[in-house]
């Protein structure tokens, strides 16, 4: 019913929270699907519903809906509101000025506000681990990389993987390849497949729905070639699903691995803490290894023992801080220099 | 000639009218609320002073955008690179504002200049290849969207960001943010960009249908062989015409760099400003008046629709269908004169 | 006698306008019959009524008899019925044979028999003597070339009823004789043809029988050999009409326009004007006379700045205007009618007021600072309809809406009134009534008594002969010969033009 | 890397860019030819997209390896349906054809989305598993040199593509249907009075370019990105516009328009591996397409003329 208006979120007893994606959408199978699962999961536990006074969110359909869709959560009441993406830390850091009473968090970046919780996450880490395995898997000593924009935030994975792989693996190179573009899927087909003509035969993607592209390329040379090596890693979440195909009543799957980031855990982490009286506001929370924020999918058929076992090896190191891992190129060509 | 005026109103509020009624039927056979589905529309665009002010927000560039492809249309071009100027725009206006510490009187200005001119040089490539080259403009024009997206991407990154995917904000004195339409709209975005979009209108209107160039740019808009024979440079005027419409984009661009977010991140992709900016025209009936309230009405749809989802269920692309079957009615305007002079006769 | 066609109170309405106020035509067979009426009088509506492009509000329509009902060409076609259009219906960019057999092509296998088209154009085109090439593009070929392919078109179907409408108003002299030749080879096939035009000497010639009509309005229908030009121009305007404007002799003072070794190429590159020298001077009307493509349209386009002149010069008043931009060369006292009214003319939609100032907008009174001053504007058009009877509803409406005399007329009147040193006229009357063309002369020759040089060119002997004082005949891309007109005839023109006697003396 | 191995990775890539694009600017040929200017080809080619992967999702389990093709159909059933209502508005209720054109943009990507929402509940769709293989043509790809190149690891579609260029070619210009279509398109007065149905040719016309621009978009959504969402077409119906006209309104000419773009944006891609290449700024290759497409039309292919009629609505008796 048409019952929209101010005053409706009424007596407010629970504790309730929202968010606002980006243009992505709360299925988009990366951060945003991710966080709002995170989200349900959380009102789930709390016996909250969906809606005004539970849990809920708001989509964006482009970059100016971003504050009005935050107003929007905060004129509807919710104790806690979640921007998710690092575009959309202009908009929370604004909204978080004029509301100072309300609670913000935000994903993937870093606001300076007293209401504000900040939510990173070590990406170069997690995609150290997938580069390890990468590292020591392939078997031609080319490994590729297909990023979306080239932005910082991309170059923390490139530089992380880039950095696995040298680790273990220094005879390796690593092909790097913006596409430009989060939602060129052509793009990334294009790409995969001059990769993997040459002679590339592992692809890590960090580059959305452009990563679609690399692995349309790579099921359709397996599907030609069952017994061709072809690899993808995926990104965000567990990307196995993106990577299944049947050549004549055989499953096989092309997605080795994927390396996933746990915006779930930190968004039930910070919901729960600012539930319980604990809204770490003004602070930066960053979601490594140690924290399990970051790290290697579950699904990890297709990588044998040995391999996972010096996956391990380097993740406890990561933790324990004996490697630190690089997020720029520049740490990157330092980190390089102490290889060899 | 009077009923001739009538209809000029009565037909765009009667296919906006028959949209509505068409996204009704649609949101029913669908098993939403149309009823809700309206009230939410029409509450998330007006319900309060916020809202209004959010509307008002969308409209500013919408206006300019308009403004900029109907300018083009109205001098027999088609400038589907709207996107494309309005992205360098922001980007020079942006560039402007926070690499200067100048008083506002002239740091504003020069801003809105640096825009224009940016969004200018836009469209003088597409310009200058017709009128010499002929080359048709809208390839052209869709080309150079994607290479402002690309080079503004680059520049950005490379010039103007600190974190890298964006730019500083805008120093003080180059922003179009308004205390006092913060303090009356509760904290919208809406900024001092409307007035400036307002006047772009009465400029276009002003510049076309009152000024000598104006007559001159419309000539050949018509009919470039009789222009030529009248003595007018018929490609100094398409280069003009060009310019100034990618001017009006750059304007635009500069409403969302000084207003709306005070400063530019990297694009993954486009504003959608620019195409939308082409329906706005042709609803206006390209004229400046009609872009003013075309412009509105857009602002409401797209702000409106946000509010859908969570008081009514219904998804925001239902707008989308509801803008688009507006716009088919409007197209087909000679279907509602049809209907008209059939109700008229049988009122006779 | 039986008629082919009958036209039987005929009656079209277009909104409130009855364009046809309950016509009668009957039209025998193997005759050709003449309609004739003013601009507007209703006589392409009563065409496109029999050829099913119109449906009448009354009347009736029997062919060889039989009442018919004709819903759209196709019916009109399977009647026996051809067209040809007083705008032509040809695609530029097709073939010949591509334009005759559209709509009916012959196949082989799905695919168009071309070969077979093709040949079957030429035997047809031998048949009556209407010499085409069956594979030019259409662009490529000379307008009374494309008229053949009309006439070609509607015998490839079959017809057997022909109607021309104003099919000699574009064509040249030369062209007008052989369609009269093609039009007494048709009937003496067996056909019968219906031709609209506005030359009255041209009905005389081959025509059998002529119906008048007026405002919409049948006025009488006559044997040809039983009335005179005098008469048909009476029943037809309403009044009395002189067909030669008096004017008394020419008081030629300074040169005004001097061309000296002019050469111009045109659009493909070859030399259209080929050195040609020729003066104008003040108070004299110099006609030009030739067959369409020998350089006349160059000759214009060069002396008024559209396109560049390769080498020569061109004064004015002693000045040189040689490749200036159009508008200094407008604005150095040159007025243009152009050829092409629609295309080059008038802004269509504009409103026949703003045409009225298209080259002027700029200057003051129209224009203060950059501003349009619609109050003079409109103010000059009123007065421009007045004096030069442009027949509009009012200055607002657009230049589109009126016809093309009316048309013709706002274009002469905003040029005269600029009061140019050289008024420059191409085919000034083309396609207008006798009464149109009377008025247009009439002012040709005011302004040669102002004391200004006017240079005509004119596919129209008539029209060269009874305005001009000198007449320079063009061949090639050269002035060949200037002629006195009193002292020349049309046999001797006609010989000039087709280049085959040069006059070495007199050229000026 | 070799010259053999660039093109190796030039060719191939350049084909299957072009696949979507040169059908869906052949569908823009057949419209404009017959004067219905039609700049709703991205909204052409978003539902084909939609209908492609919507039907091979539902009925992949039914028709197994031929639910592709027969997807394909669909979307081209339904791409001609969808483009009925961009001719009766224009044709029929003499829209503006461009204002027409906007229109099916706006409500094919709001249409899709929200029937993607209805079904499945969220905004995009699932990956199909059911695609194009990659093929090595039979005899063909054993041809030293060029059977690897143009004729290994492609996509059957892509040839369907190329094909349907010359069948376009050879229809537009050597059948009676295609003297009409282009007649009506250049002057459709002469093509009525010579007793063809303007009205109706442009109906077909616009059906035509309807069932090619949803090809075109099943095309690019089953090989290429595999699901639909709003991201899945954004922009190839303007480069399909554009290489129609770069093409001159010609079939063989969009085709080759298609494959320069196509050519242009897997040179971009192999640039990054061109060890000279390697330190130039990425920028500079993700606009070569673009510059490059300008440069060209500047540079050799300059004017182009469209159909002299399109773009006006036909009035019988209007002259
Ligand atoms: N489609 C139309 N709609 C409205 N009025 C029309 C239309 N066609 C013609 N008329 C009117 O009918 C009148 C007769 O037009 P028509 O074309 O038959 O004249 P005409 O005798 O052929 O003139 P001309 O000698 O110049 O060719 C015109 O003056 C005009 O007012
Ligand atoms: N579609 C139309 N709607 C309204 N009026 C029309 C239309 N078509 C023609 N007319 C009218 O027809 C008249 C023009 O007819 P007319 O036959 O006199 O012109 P014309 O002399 O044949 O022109 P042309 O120079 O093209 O030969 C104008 O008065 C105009 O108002
Ligand atoms: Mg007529
Ligand atoms: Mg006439």
């Amino acid at each position: 019913g048409g019952q929209g208006g101010n005053n409706a979120g009424g007596g407010k007893d629970t504790f309730s929270v929202a968010m606002v994606t980006d243009v992505g959408g709360i299925d988009d199978k990366s951060f945003n699907q991710s966080a709002w699962e995170g989200l349900q999961k959380f009102g789930k536990d709390n016996g909250l519903e969906k809606g005004r006074g539970g849990y809920d969110y708001l989509q964006s359909s482009s970059d100016t809906d971003y504050a009005t869709n935050l107003n929007k959560l905060v004129r509807s009441d919710f104790d806690l509101i979640f921007g998710i993406g690092y575009l959309m830390g202009d908009a929370v850091k604004e909204v978080a000025k004029q509301n100072p009473k309300k609670h913000f968090a935000i994903v993937d970046t870093v606001v300076d506000e007293p209401n504000v919780a900040s939510i990173t996450f070590k990406e170069h880490e997690g995609s150290f681990l997938v580069g390890v395995v990468a590292g020591l898997m392939t078997k031609t000593n080319k490994i590729g990389f297909v990023g979306g924009m080239e932005i910082p935030l991309i170059e923390k994975f490139e530089s992380g993987f880039r950095a696995g792989v040298k680790a273990v693996n220094p005879k390796a190179t690593v092909e790097v390849q913006y596409a430009g573009a989060f939602d060129q899927a052509d793009k990334g087909k294009a790409i995969a497949s001059s990769m993997y003509a040459s002679g590339i035969d592992i692809i890590y993607h960090a580059a959305g729905a452009t990563g679609n592209g690399v692995f349309s390329e790579a099921k359709d040379l397996k599907k030609k070639d069952p017994n061709r090596e072809i690899w993808v890693i995926g990104v965000d979440k567990d990307q196995a699903p993106e990577g299944e195909l049947k050549v004549g009543g055989k499953t096989y799957n092309v997605t080795l691995t994927s390396m996933v980031k746990r915006v779930d855990v930190a968004v039930y982490d910070t919901a729960k803490r600012a539930k319980e009286g604990d809204f770490p506001g003004g602070k930066t929370i960053e979601y490594g290894l140690p924290e399990n924020g970051v790290g290697i999918a579950p699904t990890q058929d297709n990588i044998p023992e040995n391999v996972l076992k010096t996956v391990d090896e380097w993740k406890q190191k990561i933790i324990k801080g004996e490697v630190k891992v690089p997020t720029n190129r520049k740490e990157y060509e330092q980190f390089a220099a102490t290889i060899k | 000639m009077k009923s001739n005026r009538l209809q000029q109103f009565l037909i765009p509020l009667l296919a906006v009218l028959l949209g509505m009624i068409a996204g009704s039927i649609v949101m029913l056979a669908s098993g939403y609320n149309p009823i809700a589905g309206f009230y939410a529309l029409v509450y998330g665009a007006f319900g309060d002073t916020y809202y209004i002010g959010e509307t008002i927000r969308q409209t500013t560039p919408y206006i300019l955008t308009g403004l900029a492809v109907a300018f083009a249309f109205r001098t027999g071009l088609f400038n589907i690179g709207v996107e494309g100027q309005l992205i360098v725009g922001w980007l020079a206006a942006v560039w402007v504002g926070v690499s200067f510490d100048l008083p506002k009187i002239i740091h504003l200005p020069l801003a809105l200049l640096a825009a224009a001119l940016a969004g200018a040089l836009w469209g003088l490539i597409p310009g200058v290849l017709k009128a010499y080259l002929k080359v048709h403009e809208v390839i052209i024009t869709i080309m150079m969207n994607y290479i402002a997206l690309h080079v503004t991407n680059a520049i950005i990154r490379s010039v103007l960001s600190d974190e890298g995917f964006k730019s500083k904000p805008v120093k003080e004195s180059a922003s179009l943010h308004s205390d006092f339409f913060d303090a009356i709209t509760h904290h919208s975005t809406m900024h001092y960009g409307i007035f400036i979009a307002v006047a772009a209108a009465f400029v276009m209107w002003f510049l076309l249908e009152r000024t000598t160039k104006g007559f001159e740019l419309r000539a050949v808009g018509f009919n470039q062989h009789a222009s030529q024979y009248a003595g007018m440079n018929v490609r100094a005027n398409i280069i003009l015409a060009m310019v100034i419409s990618g001017a009006f984009a750059g304007v635009a661009g500069a409403m969302e760099g000084l207003g709306t977010f005070g400063n530019i991140s990297t694009k993954a992709g486009f504003t959608g400003l620019g195409f939308d900016g082409i329906a706005v025209a042709l609803i206006g009936g390209n004229n400046a008046f009609g872009i003013l309230l075309s412009a509105l009405l857009f602002g409401a749809l797209k702000v409106g629709a946000l509010e859908m989802p969570s008081s009514a269920g219904v998804p925001t692309e239902l707008v989308d269908i509801i803008i688009a079957l507006i716009i088919f009615f409007v197209a087909s305007s000679y279907m509602i004169r049809w209907l008209l002079s059939r109700w008229q006769k049988g009122a006779e | 006698m039986e008629y082919v066609i009958e036209m039987l109170n005929i009656r079209k309405v277009f909104g409130t306008f009855v364009a046809n106020d309950n016509i009668t035509l009957q039209v025998k067979k193997g005759e050709i019959h003449a309609l004739l009426g003013e601009n507007g009088a209703g006589k392409s509506t009563l065409m496109n009524v029999l050829f099913g492009l119109y449906q009448p509000d009354g009347g009736e329509i029997r062919v060889k008899g039989n009442p018919v009902r004709i819903t759209d060409p196709n019916v009109a076609n399977d009647l026996g019925i051809g067209m040809v259009h007083q705008h032509f219906m040809l695609v530029d960019t097709f073939t010949v044979t591509e334009n005759i057999i559209l709509g009916s092509e012959p196949t082989r296998v799905g695919t168009i028999d071309m070969k077979r088209a093709e040949r079957e154009v030429r035997e047809l085109s031998e048949r009556y003597g209407l010499a085409v090439d069956p594979t030019a593009k259409i662009a490529d070929i000379s307008v009374g070339m494309q008229q053949r392919v009309e006439i070609l078109k509607t015998l490839y179907r079959g017809a057997d009823i022909l109607i021309f409408d104003e099919p000699t108003a574009v064509l040249t002299p030369q062209e007008i004789r052989e369609l009269m030749q093609i039009m007494r080879t048709l009937v003496r096939e067996g056909k019968s043809i219906i031709l609209i035009t506005h030359k009255l000497k041209e009905i005389m010639e081959v025509c059998d029988r002529v119906t008048v009509i007026r405002r919409g309005k049948g006025i009488a229908t006559l044997n040809v050999a039983e009335t005179n030009p005098n008469e048909l121009a009476a029943l037809m305007v309403g009044r009395e009409v002189q067909f030669t404007t008096a004017k008394k002799p020419a008081e030629p003072g300074k040169p005004v326009l001097e061309i000296k070794d002019l050469v111009v190429k045109d659009a493909r590159g070859i030399k259209a004007v080929n050195g040609l020298n020729l003066t104008v001077h003040a108070g004299e009307i110099v006609g030009i006379a030739g067959v369409d493509g020998n350089g006349q349209t160059e000759l214009i386009e060069a002396i008024t700045g559209l396109i560049k002149a390769e080498s020569g010069t061109i004064r004015l008043n002693g000045r040189d205007i040689t490749n200036l931009p159009p508008r200094k060369i407008i604005e150095a006292g040159v007025g243009h009618i152009p050829q092409d009214r629609h295309k080059h003319g008038l802004v269509l939609d504009f409103p026949i007021g703003e045409n009225m100032v298209l080259q002027t907008y700029y200057q003051p009174p129209y224009s203060k600072r950059g501003l349009l001053n619609f109050q003079a504007i409109y103010e000059k058009a009123r007065q421009l309809i007045r004096e030069f009877d442009v027949r509009t509803p009012d200055e607002y409406t657009k230049a589109r809406a009126l016809s093309g005399g009316n048309q013709q007329k706002a274009i002469i009147g905003r040029e005269v009134d600029r009061d140019p040193d050289l008024l420059i006229a191409a085919q000034p009357t083309r396609g207008l009534d006798v009464g149109a063309i009377e008025f247009i002369h009439k002012r040709l020759i005011e302004q040669r008594d102002r004391g200004k040089a006017v240079l005509l060119v004119s596919f129209e002997l008539d029209e060269v002969m009874n305005v001009s004082d000198r007449i320079a005949v063009i061949y090639e891309g050269n002035i060949v010969a200037i002629v006195d007109p009193k002292e020349t005839t049309e046999q001797e023109l006609g010989l000039l033009m087709a280049g085959s006697k040069r006059k070495e003396a007199g050229v000026s | 890397m070799s010259v053999y191995d660039v093109l190796q990775t030039i060719v191939p890539t350049t084909i299957f860019f072009a696949a979507p694009l040169i059908f869906t600017a052949l569908g823009g040929v057949f419209s404009e030819r017959s004067g219905v200017v039609n700049i709703g080809l991205e909204g052409l080619m978003t539902i084909g997209a939609f209908v492609g992967i919507v039907f091979n999702l539902t009925f992949a389990d039914r028709f197994g390896e031929w639910t592709p093709w027969l997807a394909l159909l669909a979307a081209m059933v339904v791409g001609a349906v969808f483009s009925l209502l961009h001719a009766v508005a224009s044709v029929t209720f003499r829209a503006d054809q461009v204002v027409s054109g906007v229109a099916i943009n706006f409500l094919a990507l709001g249409l899709s989305l929200f029937l993607v929402k209805k079904m499945y509940g969220k905004g995009q769709t699932d990956q199909i598993q059911v695609g194009f293989d990659k093929i090595d043509v039979p005899v063909l790809s054993d041809i030293p040199v060029i059977g690897p190149l143009l004729f290994s690891n492609a996509y059957a579609p892509s040839y369907i593509a190329i094909a349907l260029a010359f069948v376009s070619w050879y229809v537009i210009y050597k059948t009676p249907f295609g003297l009409r279509l282009r007649a009506v398109g250049e002057h459709p007065m002469a093509a009525d009075t010579m007793g063809i149905h303007v009205a109706k040719m442009r109906y077909i016309a616009v059906m035509i370019s309807g069932a090619l621009g949803g090809l075109g978009g099943a095309v690019y959504a089953t090989i290429i990105s595999r699901d639909f969402s709003h991201a899945t077409i954004s922009g190839h119906g303007f480069m399909a516009l554009a290489a129609m006209i770069f093409g001159k309104w010609h079939p063989i000419g969009a085709m080759g328009a298609a494959l320069f773009f196509g050519l242009a944006q897997s040179l971009s891609i192999v640039g990054q591996t061109i060890p000279f290449l390697k330190n130039v700024p990425t920028v500079y290759l993700l606009i070569a397409p673009y510059a490059l497409t300008i440069l060209a039309l500047a540079g050799f292919i300059g004017r182009a003329e469209a159909p002299k009629a399109a773009g006006t609505p036909y009035i019988k008796g209007k002259r």
